[in-house]
């Protein structure tokens, strides 16, 4: 028997594999279509003080490899999200996984804020699934959120920071791909305090209508997931890994078993599937599945042997 | 109603007229909780792993099968068109809002293009529930684009046609006998409600036909989707209660609760 | 009829059209399987001031959407290049493409001095296709050169300045993409002195053989090009062509004329071909010729009203 | 020799044996300029447009066609054997640098596994030049790998098997009974030339006995590549001269060429 548990930053995962904040709804919307046993946890869709409409439509154009997207963070604020979506999501899921909940704001007070009442909240039974806290500095899809915290080291720290006064969850901080270095990020991220990484966000990319001489998505730029950017986010992972003892989460192109377990071996601690998750709910099963017949084929008793394990 | 992610054999699969195909699945798991205005999201088979589900409203659904009537438009349905009887193919559903199961007085039924095939669901279905009169009002640019019109009079459904180029039917737009209905049955203080699926500026104009009215108008919205199930917010319709998405809070909508940019 | 000329900061392309350093050889190899004559330009392999062994086998791995590639700029050295490559080479093709050389080095003063011969040889009739400098300060690949002078925007500027006092041929800067503001490394070129622009080398990506527990390339890391990077590089040269006149040498990914006009039409002046020709070596051909037609369909008497010529 | 591309009908596709196939394009422009050692850059057609090409060796040219005999190894070839009859394939070629077109003394071919694809033109082309004294050697993991056998014999080219099972020929390695042939060609004094295409500890072996003596070895060299045409440097082996390219400097180098690592 393979021992499939992890430990991210403090939050305690059955399995490796979680799903990447923005791709699974709140977590309750593919019930009846998956087998949530397999998920070590589910991560909401990014959740800020006050309700967000979003990008104006199209939000998304297909891609070869992916897709990119401006959904631009649609969300009813954490309000209703304590009050009504975490609750429903616990009763629609018998026994459901830890939630991962991904945050943003229009500054870092709001991180701040929200950190706080999702902590509060957190202690009492209606939203006792809420088990961390997913700092999202890197969606390229907003102006006034996001990217711009997550661009400088400098104000990165300061944000990680605040939020980690206000929070003992374990506390996560989800990157950005387009830097140089990640080093110098993820250094940011350590001296704040946070407790984990994730890793990576959205590529940000562009897709013209050469017809119509228009971008396709209304917000002009957008996103890009999905199979295309693995090879890039496995790149990261591994740089990140090697300059720090934080747990990662890796994400990026997770489409089955081999995709995850690159992640495992550049040293994620554990795998979210995204985009993937679109096409093939039951990916995030398959992943698991492949995982556990990975480790008995190599002998690893447990999953979190196989993080950072490459062969010199 | 449980969303379930079914692994479907293709039954049929068929031209029907230019640009047009029928397929039937065979989805004994899904198909007995369809409803009209309700759709599937299929995995086409030879497109890569990462390609996207392609979302089809149900033009049918018996006998633990569904029946969807598709027009070829892009690479999605032209590699659907290559899928053979004796396929497998993943095919996920039931989803959306679909239309209410009763109707208050004339049903008319409006429909352009591919958007007759929810209509014809809901028309057989509402003639299982012994509801009498319903009205078929079927657009398109040419004749080739009026479909499932034998089967709506099969039905004894009574079928109203438009062309914009007059190749068959009214020449203009299927408001024109639409309008021509509701002057009629407006006249002798009938009820109504309306039933829409098609094209945006249609719909807008069927909507508009039952704002403001005593009668209720029912608009299935045809947006671009990614997951299909509510998770993504990529489908999004402005609504009275904001950015609504279409795939869970619709496709169906009541007309009144649509804002039109 | 179509001017199909354009004006890469003073480089005079009768074609849109280049082909992308390091995966066209240097010019001739190619030879007998495409029209040359549909090309503005050819862009020659890096080159430095001596010879370089480049990385250890294997050097790529096929990934879905593309490659990654650590080839790690193998050459022959300036000298070699001049005395036999750029001769052959107007010899082998007749009325052959301007050249544009790429260049990197392990120091700023290497830069220079290759810059410096280049100019030179440029005069002289055996060497007169050489009509461009393209500085490549972006390779992922070789530690001791390439990225680390493209990282930072004052090494940069300073590279470019160096560069730029040894030299009167039009000085291309190769910029890479994974950056948070590319903004910054444009004005740095600009102000360095820079006539023109290109933009993306290849993205930092990685390929981990899991049966083997190992990276599939000897380098463990490389870059990723192909079909899956065009949408971020489109993003990047849109962002890029909002803040500088400076003409931009677009590329990543165009394997069809589509591809080149989205480049177009996000601001480019001109398209390299790269990885595409591996697998269709008359990508460069094709993709001139859908450009002309969509010139036509559009009503462009000239494919440089195609510049940034998105609608509003 | 010009370089080409050619949209190629295949003319033949068949199984040869378990995991061989066996194909024929038809290449009327490049098909007369083969030389034995070169190769074909196939566009496999199926696969994306962004799927690099694979090279093959020829192992027959002749009457405008280029044949090739592959093994489904991975994705790529597995594509390739869907391809029918008819299809068009786009084929580049003749690339590489083959063998030379004459031999010294006996010519000693030491092939294994698809590597005796070149072997097999190579002798066609040395028969038909007149060379009279032509000993192929094949080897492979079982007799499932020993290919052409047939072929080789009906030329009339001594044939030696060896598989590593012993489930036919000699048990044991290819350099059993090539050794065996040298030790007779040495004690008459006789002069010979290797000519050895397969996996690279065999040809490691075939080097070695060719180094350091007066009779020259000619080892084609199987490295992953790109282009195929020399323009990307990803096919490197090392040699006396440095990194060289296979697909252009090679894939055939002398023996005493290679620096093995
Ligand atoms: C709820 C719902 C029900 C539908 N029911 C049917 C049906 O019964 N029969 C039928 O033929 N089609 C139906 N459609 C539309 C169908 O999903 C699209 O035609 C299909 O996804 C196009 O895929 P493609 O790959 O062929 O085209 P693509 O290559 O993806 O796109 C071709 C063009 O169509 C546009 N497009 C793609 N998807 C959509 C979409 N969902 N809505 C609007 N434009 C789109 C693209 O932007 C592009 O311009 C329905 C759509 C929805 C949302
Ligand atoms: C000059 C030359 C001549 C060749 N001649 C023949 C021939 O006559 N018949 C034949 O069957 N094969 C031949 N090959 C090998 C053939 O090109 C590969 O088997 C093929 O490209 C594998 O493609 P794939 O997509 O099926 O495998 P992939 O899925 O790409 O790879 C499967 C495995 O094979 C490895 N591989 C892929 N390509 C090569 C390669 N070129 N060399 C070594 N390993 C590789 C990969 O690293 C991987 O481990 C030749 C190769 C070269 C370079
Ligand atoms: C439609 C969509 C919405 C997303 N929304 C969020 C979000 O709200 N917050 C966030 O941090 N990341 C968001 N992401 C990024 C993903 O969580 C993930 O980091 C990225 O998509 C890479 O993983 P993938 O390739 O597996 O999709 C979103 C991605 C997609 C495709
Ligand atoms: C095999 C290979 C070798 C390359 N060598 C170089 C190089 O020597 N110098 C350079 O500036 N860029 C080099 N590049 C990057 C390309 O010029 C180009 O910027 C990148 O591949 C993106 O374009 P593409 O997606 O069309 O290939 C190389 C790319 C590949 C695939
Ligand atoms: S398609 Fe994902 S929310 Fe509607
Ligand atoms: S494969 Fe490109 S140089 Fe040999």
């Amino acid at each position: 028997m393979v021992d499939t548990s992890v430990d991210l930053g403090g939050l305690d995962m059955a399995t490796p594999i979680a799903t990447a904040s923005g791709t699974f709804g709140y977590g309750f919307e593919y019930s009846g279509s998956m087998d949530y046993s397999k998920l070590g946890a589910v991560t909401a869709k990014g959740i800020r003080l006050d309700s967000w409409p979003g990008n104006a439509m199209p939000r998304h154009c297909e891609v070869p490899g992916g897709l990119v997207n401006a959904i631009g963070l649609q969300g009813t604020g954490i309000e209703h999200f304590l009050d009504i979506t975490v609750p429903h999501y616990m009763s629609q899921i018998g026994s459901a996984p830890p939630m991962i909940v991904n945050i943003w704001g229009g500054s870092i007070d709001e991180y701040s804020e929200v950190a706080r009442r999702l902590t509060e909240a957190s202690a009492t039974k209606e939203c006792s699934a809420i088990r961390a806290i997913e700092c999202n500095v890197s969606c390229p899809n907003v102006k006034e959120g996001g990217h711009t915290f997550g661009q400088d080291p400098k104000v990165l720290n300061e944000l990680v920071s605040a939020v980690r006064e206000k929070t003992n969850l374990p506390l996560i901080v989800k990157l950005a791909p387009n830097v140089p270095d990640i080093g110098v990020y993820v250094r940011a991220c350590e001296d704040g305090g946070a407790d984990a990484l994730s890793m990576i966000n959205t590529i940000p990319a562009m897709v013209i209508d050469i017809e119509k001489r228009r971008p396709v998505l209304a917000n002009r730029t957008g996103g890009l997931s999905g199979k295309g950017v693995h090879p890039a986010a496995v790149k990261i992972v591994y740089d990140a890994h090697r300059v720090t003892k934080l747990p990662i989460l890796a994400m990026g192109g997770v489409y089955e078993a081999k995709d995850a377990i690159e992640f495992l071996l550049a040293g994620a601690t554990a795998v979210a599937v995204g985009t993937a998750s679109f096409t093939e709910p039951a990916t995030a099963e398959n992943v698991f599945d492949g995982i556990v017949s990975y480790c008995e084929r190599h002998g690893f008793d447990s999953v979190s042997q196989i993080t950072g394990a490459l062969l010199a | 109603m449980i969303l379930r992610c079914e692994t479907a054999k293709v039954v049929e699969h068929r031209e029907i007229g230019s640009g047009y195909r029928y397929i039937v699945f065979d989805t004994p798991k899904m198909a007995g909780d369809m409803i009209p205005g309700q759709f599937v999201h299929v995995k086409i088979p030879s497109l890569e792993a990462s390609a996207l589900r392609r979302p089809f409203s149900v033009f049918d659904a018996e006998e633990g099968r569904v029946h969807v009537l598709y027009k070829t438009v892009g690479r999605g349905t032209a590699a659907l068109n290559s899928v053979r009887t004796g396929d497998s193919v993943s095919v996920m559903g039931p989803l959306g809002h679909g239309f209410p199961s009763q109707c208050n007085g004339v049903a008319l039924l409006v429909g352009g293009g591919y958007g007759v095939a929810p209509l014809h669901f809901l028309a057989k279905r509402l003639k299982a529930a012994g509801h009498g009169s319903i009205e078929v009002f079927i657009g398109g640019r040419t004749k080739d684009d009026l479909l499932a019109v034998d089967r709506f009079r099969a039905m004894g459904v009574g079928v109203h046609l438009a062309t914009n180029d007059g190749s068959e039917g009214v020449k203009g737009l299927v408001t024109d006998p639409l309008d021509d209905e509701l002057a009629r049955i407006r006249a002798s203080d009938g009820k109504f409600e309306l039933f829409a699926c098609g094209p945006d500026p249609m719909l807008k104009a069927v909507a508009m036909r039952a704002t403001g009215t005593s009668s209720r108008g029912w608009i299935s919205m045809d947006r671009h989707m990614i997951c299909g199930v509510g998770a993504c917010y990529a489908c999004i319709q402005k609504t009275v209660r904001g950015n609504s998405r279409c795939c869970v809070e619709g496709p169906v909508f009541r007309a009144e609760d649509l804002v039109w940019e």
